[in-house]
């Protein structure tokens, strides 16, 4: 009888578990492919120097990634991340600037993430205003805010103890690389294996069943665009430490990569399906893409367009290796 | 050929069909003459609605052929070979109004230019042949779960000039409703409509088809003429091994009271009060609209109300899900999909998602989910659904199973105070059984439970006492050696016979 | 059906309110805002976001998005422009760049449906194409059009400007396929459930390919009236516009999870967008405050959206509340 | 190996880079070029990578001025020479020279003749200006410079709209600068790209004289871009500064090239604009990088 399928799961085979595995983590052959190329096609890819430069350069991207990664998997978008990172750091900046105090710096820039994230989360929670236009309003003041404090210039003098420590190694790794791998290890573990972590993928995967499962959705959506407000306040923060200054457009740019990163890790934009892991292997496809694209020369331009026709094979690549058996 | 028959509307030849490498259905074949009905009968996930979704084409099968009035066709195109199909999940579009659902497939008009008084006046004629009252300007998502199944019926009806599947189309009905199904059935039996019939209720089944197919775990164990079969052969056929006798005994409860609703109106309903006692099976009757989803959601804390809701003697004021949850109570939706699901997400999860916290490991608070699986994987067994493997993403199981999963969540709470709405929905009959006993068990040992139901017979079954919803009004109350189903069908129903009067 | 159950179902109301609102604010604000040829300028000023939202209102719909349309801007510009230099040949430069921005919208619907990557990911990456497509035309080099172009931003037929005349027929040929076609039809329904529709055998895969198409030309359209506007080509004009649009579209009340929408509305909230920054200006505000105060009007904009849905629907339950308790 | 990391690609820029490389190629360097789009971080890394490819000398227009500063020292300790173009970098301790436009003079330049052109006018005169982007030091250095002139003038009134160097806005915000102030004597754009959108608004309001005529508005503007050369040649801009990228490009090549020799250099090398106007423009095409 069938029933012995249900009785005694099959254990699974080899096939199957690679199978599955492809399936968890589509932006993973990916990275193989692009790392075996790139050393093979630039002696400078895999040097040390490099290797440092680019995980400096991702940090911020990371941090803000992994934000976006939880409002997604509500079923959200946090388009204030890249603004609150701007002005996280202006204002930290400038307290930084007047007291000298690399704590209180912290905390204000903390303490910034932490508002703007409050502010979207009781908009799109408990108002249930939609997380698209709200957070299009907060970007646009957060970015207001960082100009007008910092009237558009960096924020100079920033405590010599910070620009200490962006020179720290600390295991053989830049200081702020560690800072940013503990912070994700966190994040892997609170979404993974905590029921607060259940309820938000819960929640983005059906938004009525989990208030019908009993669910506080409101307060659960909260408090992700309050984590992912603080974690663009310590982005904001690391921004400092890697640029030196507190630039008021630092995170600006960076709205596009952010999601980039998080959709291309396999994070689904719907909601209910995704995971800190697959971000962190989709943004080092695109911090892998552009270093080696540089170290090979390709012009800027061009760059761009094998960027977007890389993303089409990546992904090609990655259904057909998952739909084989 | 040597056959005085007419050609078959449709013919199937060895259909497979795989998943992933998984066979799920092989070795279907049959035929399907002009003026038939053929019931397609089987256990839950046995194959069913698979073999519908490549008939009505889909899904591409396997393996197999698939012959349209003896035509060998690659993919079927239902509106071309007039083959239209009720789906088991509903497959409206919730923001158009249901005159556009009912037409979108075969628009009035010319492509550039829809003809939209022809689409309301098609609507209008398609639901007046099922004698359904429903504003074909509204839109589906303002209508309730009963009246959705009746505008998909309508819908499908619209195309189906030749083969007509209906898959479970009853299971959000009641008695009424499902007579005048039958009798359109019977109208295009007349004309020469073929008509595929899935669902779980024998006594329809026996009341309409002319002969049957019965699948077990996706191979075709038999089929024939209905009346050379009897019953308890199907059903054993179905599900592979001797019945037990389906009769499920009663306790009578206690007398402490565990529910009680006083004066409870809100926008849905108005002035209901009742009370459940501990142990007790309370039935709520009425036709699709009379509200009393919207009651059981109220008692749950999902919809503000005024009046005075009392659990265990305490009365809640302004209540949420979880205070109801932490009082014990719990509520099985009848939209699975809509508020019971979560689609995307295992089996596992699923099943502990109303009880996170049981799951919860100690030693380090709130971390970790030791114990899930082997939880999960315990009531995957106790009812017996059927499924690969618990890490399974839901929305891949058959209806029935969903359904199942629905309601281990919600056993798996322990609960005190039971509301379930339509907790049967797409259930095969071995399988309810097995939920009614549970159902009754579950009373026995002193849970009060609030049953809703559009199954008759099942409200019969279980109930101590059954309570008679009418747009919002609670117009009568049976003990149980009073009840007379007509007698609770005309109760429920002589609003309807009133408007249609008026 | 009751007129207010008839005005509960159009959901641009809101926004439209909001619009009137902030007209009559700023005209309290600055006197030089009610006049004949500050309201023509804000209609100018908004009419090619508004185009492009017309297009995007139907991508949306179909639960897609496209954030390349800003790209798409770019490389039409490009193209035009080069190819204006280089030939000279009004009829060859317009069709080969209304062409080409159907072409490319139509390439991110094929992409989407073929690799069966979600919208937004498919569309940021033909974002970079796209974007890095344009600088190579043109090198990143600014291309000067005809004079004779200018009669397209800012020439008058009948006195109305022409970019009027265009948003106003982009607007009615929208509406219709919106609302009198199968594909408008098809569109919404694919938004709703794409399962349902596949299931109700609609053809899934053109509509979609067209529906991204339209929001192509829509831009090629768009990026014809902006160049005239400006003058020239500048590198990369157009890139960032995409979310302007968007928010349009949104403010305009469709759901940005499909199947709901209306053309209306997004025009009207393009033009909202407008209103903001024409305030702002005519108030001579400090250049610093103008992200916040935009960012402000935007959050105050939901809400008041959300307190009227909310109302709304507050009316007809309790119309349904009196029926029910009048049947008892 | 000259590494040469730039912040974006846009009309100017290209003019220097297109200068750079063609010195670059007449004096047997290689170019490694990278280009930052906009983003800090992103041109941080890339300067990295080109100390990793141990470049010779480093060619760097900044994102920011204050935040590449890390990764230039790194670079110096590496003993690359580096050479700032276009955008200053003043408190960098890393920079060995520096060669480009002095935004304050240029603006002030601007500014200085739309105030000899505005000196008879009695009375309030409101002066329109579309500012670059506001963090960009260069437009923040044309501002101040054309403000510190114009200020001479003891009744003008300075209405400053935002831009973010973006045609499109500039169009939009001098539209609206028109309605609401439709005496607007003067117009100066931080960018002479932003002069045809200029012009669209003045045939629009129907106030499109040419220079001479008594109702024409001022126009000037600084960069040297054929748009701005176009309009001073059509009079209806009366002048623009144009910056000399040339020899912003060569000179920034052979301040490389005479760091790697180990010679010592200027550490400022100000390539000074010069003001073109209606009447002179014609004659001076080639000085005038962008003229077509
Ligand atoms: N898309 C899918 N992917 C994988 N497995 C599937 C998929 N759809 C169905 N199945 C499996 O195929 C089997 C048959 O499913 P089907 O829906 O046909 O059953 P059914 O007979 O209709 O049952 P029910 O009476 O519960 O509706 C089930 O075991 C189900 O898990
Ligand atoms: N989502 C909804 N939005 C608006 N009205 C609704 C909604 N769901 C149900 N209704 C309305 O509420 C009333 C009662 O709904 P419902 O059909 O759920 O009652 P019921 O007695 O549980 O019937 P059923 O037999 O279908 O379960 C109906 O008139 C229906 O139109
Ligand atoms: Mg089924
Ligand atoms: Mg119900």
């Amino acid at each position: 009888m069938d029933r012995a399928l249900t009785q005694n799961p099959q254990a699974p085979t080899e096939k199957a578990r690679w199978h599955s595995w492809i399936k968890q983590y589509p932006a993973a052959p990916i990275i193989v492919v692009l790392l075996v190329a790139f050393s093979t096609l630039s002696p400078y890819f895999l040097t040390a120097g490099n290797i440092e430069s680019v995980l400096i350069a991702n940090s911020v991207i990371m941090l803000g990634a992994i934000g976006m990664t939880m409002v997604f998997l509500t079923g959200g978008i946090d388009l204030s991340i890249s603004t609150v990172i701007s002005a996280s750091a202006v204002i930290a900046g400038i307290v930084m600037a007047q007291t000298d105090s690399i704590s209180l710096g912290i905390a204000t820039a903390l303490a910034t993430g932490l508002a703007f994230g409050a502010l979207n989360g009781f908009l799109i929670g408990y108002c249930k205003l939609n997380p698209f236009i709200t957070t299009m309003g907060t970007q646009l003041v957060a970015r207001g805010i960082a100009f007008l404090l910092s009237q558009g210039i960096a924020v100079k003098g920033t405590p010599f103890g910070l620009m200490d420590f962006s020179f720290a190694v600390v295991l053989g790794l830049p200081a702020v690389s560690i800072i940013t791998l503990v912070i994700t290890m966190l994040f892997i573990v609170l979404l993974g294996y905590t029921s607060w972590g259940r309820e938000v993928l819960l929640l983005g995967s059906n938004r009525s069943a989990a208030r019908y499962s009993g669910i506080n959705t409101a307060r659960t959506e909260l408090s992700v665009y309050l984590l992912a407000g603080g974690l663009a306040g310590i982005a904001g923060l690391i921004s400092i430490i890697n640029l030196g200054n507190a630039i008021p457009g630092v995170g600006d740019t960076l709205l596009l990569i952010i999601i980039g990163g998080v959709v291309l890790g396999g994070t689904s934009m719907t909601g209910g399906e995704g995971s800190v892991m697959r971000t962190v292997l989709g943004v080092a496809i695109l911090a892998i893409l552009t270093s080696g694209l540089n170290l090979l020369g390709i012009p800027f331009y061009d760059q761009l367009i094998i960027q977007g026709v890389l993303i089409f094979v990546g992904n090609g690549l990655a259904q057909h290796l998952s739909r084989r058996r | 050929m040597f056959t005085k028959q007419p050609i078959a509307s449709l013919s199937v030849l060895g259909l497979a069909k795989a998943f992933s490498g998984k066979t799920v259905v092989k070795d279907v074949s049959f035929s399907l003459y002009p003026g038939e009905i053929v019931a397609l009968v089987g256990e839950n996930g046995a194959g069913k609605s698979t073999t519908k979704n490549m008939l009505c084409g889909l899904l591409p099968p396997s393996e197999g052929e698939i012959q349209v009035a003896g035509q060998t066709v690659t993919v079927v195109d239902g509106k071309q070979h007039g083959i239209g199909a009720v789906h088991q999940e509903l497959s409206l579009f919730s923001s158009l109004s249901v005159a556009q659902n009912i037409c979108i497939s075969d628009l009035p008009g010319k492509p550039g230019r829809i003809d939209w008084p022809a689409c309301r006046q098609i609507a209008e004629q398609q639901l007046a042949q099922l004698g359904v009252d429903v504003d074909v300007n509204q839109r589906v998502e303002n209508l309730g779960a009963g009246k959705q199944q009746i505008v998909e019926i309508a819908k499908a009806l619209l195309h189906a000039s030749k083969v007509l599947i209906l898959d479970e189309p009853t299971t959000s009905l009641t008695a009424p409703e499902r007579e005048r199904l039958f009798t359109l059935m019977r109208r295009l039996k007349k004309q020469g409509v073929a008509i595929i019939f899935i669902s779980h209720f024998m006594d329809e089944i026996y009341q309409m088809s002319d002969k049957f197919i019965c699948l077990r775990d996706g191979r075709q164990v038999g089929s024939g003429n209905i009346a050379d079969t009897p019953r308890r052969e199907l059903e054993e056929m179905m599900v592979g091994r001797t019945l037990d006798e389906a009769k499920v005994t009663l306790t009578p409860p206690s007398t402490e009271l565990a529910v009680q609703v006083e004066r409870l109106s809100s926008h849905y309903f108005h002035d209901i009060s009742f009370s459940i006692r501990r142990g007790e099976v309370l039935g709520i009757a009425g036709l699709m609209g009379a509200g009393r989803t919207e009651v059981a959601e109220t008692l749950f804390g999902l919809r503000p109300f005024e009046g005075r809701l009392l659990v265990d003697g305490e009365q809640m004021i302004k209540p949420n899900v979880r205070q109801m949850k932490q009082r014990g109570v719990c509520y099985l939706t009848e939209d699975r999909r809509r508020n019971g699901l979560f689609g995307v997400r295992s089996v596992k999860e699923n099943l502990s998602a109303a009880k996170l916290s049981r799951f919860v490991q100690r030693r380090v608070k709130g971390m970790g989910f030791r114990g899930e699986a082997s939880q999960a994987q315990e009531w995957v067994e106790q009812l017996n659904i059927s499924v690969p493997s618990i890490d399974e993403a839901v929305s891949s199981l058959s209806g029935g199973n969903q359904q199942k999963v629905l309601l281990g969540r919600w056993l798996a709470t322990l609960p005190r105070v039971c509301i379930l709405d339509e907790p049967t929905k797409g259930v095969d009959i071995g399988a309810k059984f097995e939920i009614h006993k549970k159902i009754a068990a579950l009373a026995a040992s002193g849970v009060a439970v609030l049953l809703v139901s559009s199954d008759l017979p099942e409200l019969l079954d279980l109930s101590h006492r059954i309570l008679v919803m009418r747009t919002g009004h609670i117009v009568g109350e049976f003990a149980r050696e009073d009840f007379d189903a007509v007698e609770i069908i005309s109760l429920a129903a002589s609003s309807a016979f009133e408007k249609q009067r008026a | 059906m009751s007129l207010k159950h008839r005005l509960s179902a159009v959901n641009w109301l809101p926004i439209a309110a909001a619009t009137l609102v902030a007209c009559i604010l700023l005209s309290l604000l600055s006197s030089s805002f009610m006049s004949y040829t500050n309201l023509q300028s804000v209609l100018v000023q908004a009419s090619v976001t508004a185009i492009m939202a017309i297009g995007m209102t139907f991508i949306i719909v179909t639960a897609g998005i496209d954030i390349s349309v800003g790209a798409i801007l770019f490389f039409t510009s490009s193209l035009f422009a080069k190819l204006m230099m280089d030939t000279g040949s009004y009829t060859l430069a317009f069709a080969c760049a209304l062409l080409c921005a159907t072409v490319l919208g139509a390439l991110n619907g094929v992409l989407i449906i073929k690799y069966k990557i979600t919208p937004l990911i498919t569309t940021l990456a033909t974002y970079t194409m796209y974007r890095g497509m344009a600088i190579h035309l043109t090198g990143a080099q600014n291309i000067p059009v005809p004079r004779e172009m200018g009669f397209l931003g800012n020439g008058k037929l009948l006195s109305i400007p022409v970019p009027i005349l265009l948003l106003a027929v982009v607007l009615a040929v929208g509406l219709y396929l919106f609302n009198a076609t199968r594909f408008g039809l098809y569109a919404r329904a694919i938004g709703n459930s794409a399962q349902s529709a596949r299931e109700s055998n609609l053809p899934v895969n053109k509509v979609t390919v067209f529906a991204y198409a339209l929001g192509g030309i829509t831009t090629g359209i768009a990026a014809l009236i902006l160049l005239a506007r400006v003058g020239g080509l500048q590198s990369g004009i157009g890139i960032g516009i995409e979310f302007t649009v968007i928010a349009a579209v949104v403010l305009g009340g469709t759901k940005l999870s499909g199947g709901d929408g209306t053309i209306v509305g997004s025009v009207i909230g393009a033009i909202f967008l407008v209103l903001i920054d024409n305030g702002l200006n005519l108030m001579n505000a400090s250049p610093y405050v103008y992200d916040i105060v935009k960012g402000s009007v935007l959050l105050i904009a939901v809400v008041i959206d959300k307190v009227s849905v909310t109302r709304q629907q507050q009316h007809l339950l309790n119309q349904r509340a009196a029926r029910i308790r009048a049947t008892g | 190996k000259l590494g040469l990391s730039v912040d974006q690609l846009f009309e100017s820029r290209v003019g220097v880079l297109n200068a750079i490389k063609s010195e670059a190629q007449k004096q047997g360097f290689e170019i490694i070029e990278v280009v930052a789009d906009g983003d800090p971080q992103a041109q941080n890394s890339q300067i990295q990578s080109l100390v990793t490819q141990k470049v010779d000398a480093i060619l760097v227009c900044a994102v920011d001025q204050n935040t590449i500063e890390r990764a230039l020292l790194g670079a110096k300790r590496k003993g690359i020479p580096i050479v700032a173009f276009d955008r200053a970098l003043p408190d960098s301790r890393a920079v060995d020279a520096f060669v480009g436009p002095d935004s304050i003079t240029d603006g002030y330049l601007a500014g200085q003749y739309t105030a000899q052109q505005l000196a008879q006018i009695d009375g309030n005169i409101q002066v329109l200006e579309l500012l670059g982007a506001l963090n960009d030091q260069n437009g923040i250095d044309r501002s101040k410079g054309f403000n510190d002139a114009i200020a001479e003038l003891p009744n003008v009134e300075v209405i400053a709209m935002p831009t973010d160097w973006d045609s499109a806005r500039a169009l939009a915000a001098t539209q609206n600068a028109f309605q609401a102030n439709p005496d607007i004597k003067a117009v100066f754009a931080a960018t002479d790209t932003h002069i045809p959108s200029v012009e669209t608004v003045l045939y629009d309001i129907a106030k499109l004289h040419p220079v001479g005529s008594d109702q024409h508005v001022v126009v000037t503007g600084v960069n040297g871009s054929n748009d701005g050369y176009q309009a001073t040649l059509r009079g209806n801009a009366d002048g623009i500064v144009v910056m000399d990228l040339h020899t912003t490009g060569v000179t920034a090549v052979q301040l490389a090239a005479a760091l790697i020799n180990g010679e010592s250099v200027e550490l400022n090398n100000v390539i000074p604009g010069n003001f073109y106007t209606t009447s002179n423009i014609e004659a001076n095409k080639a000085n005038i990088w962008g003229a077509q």
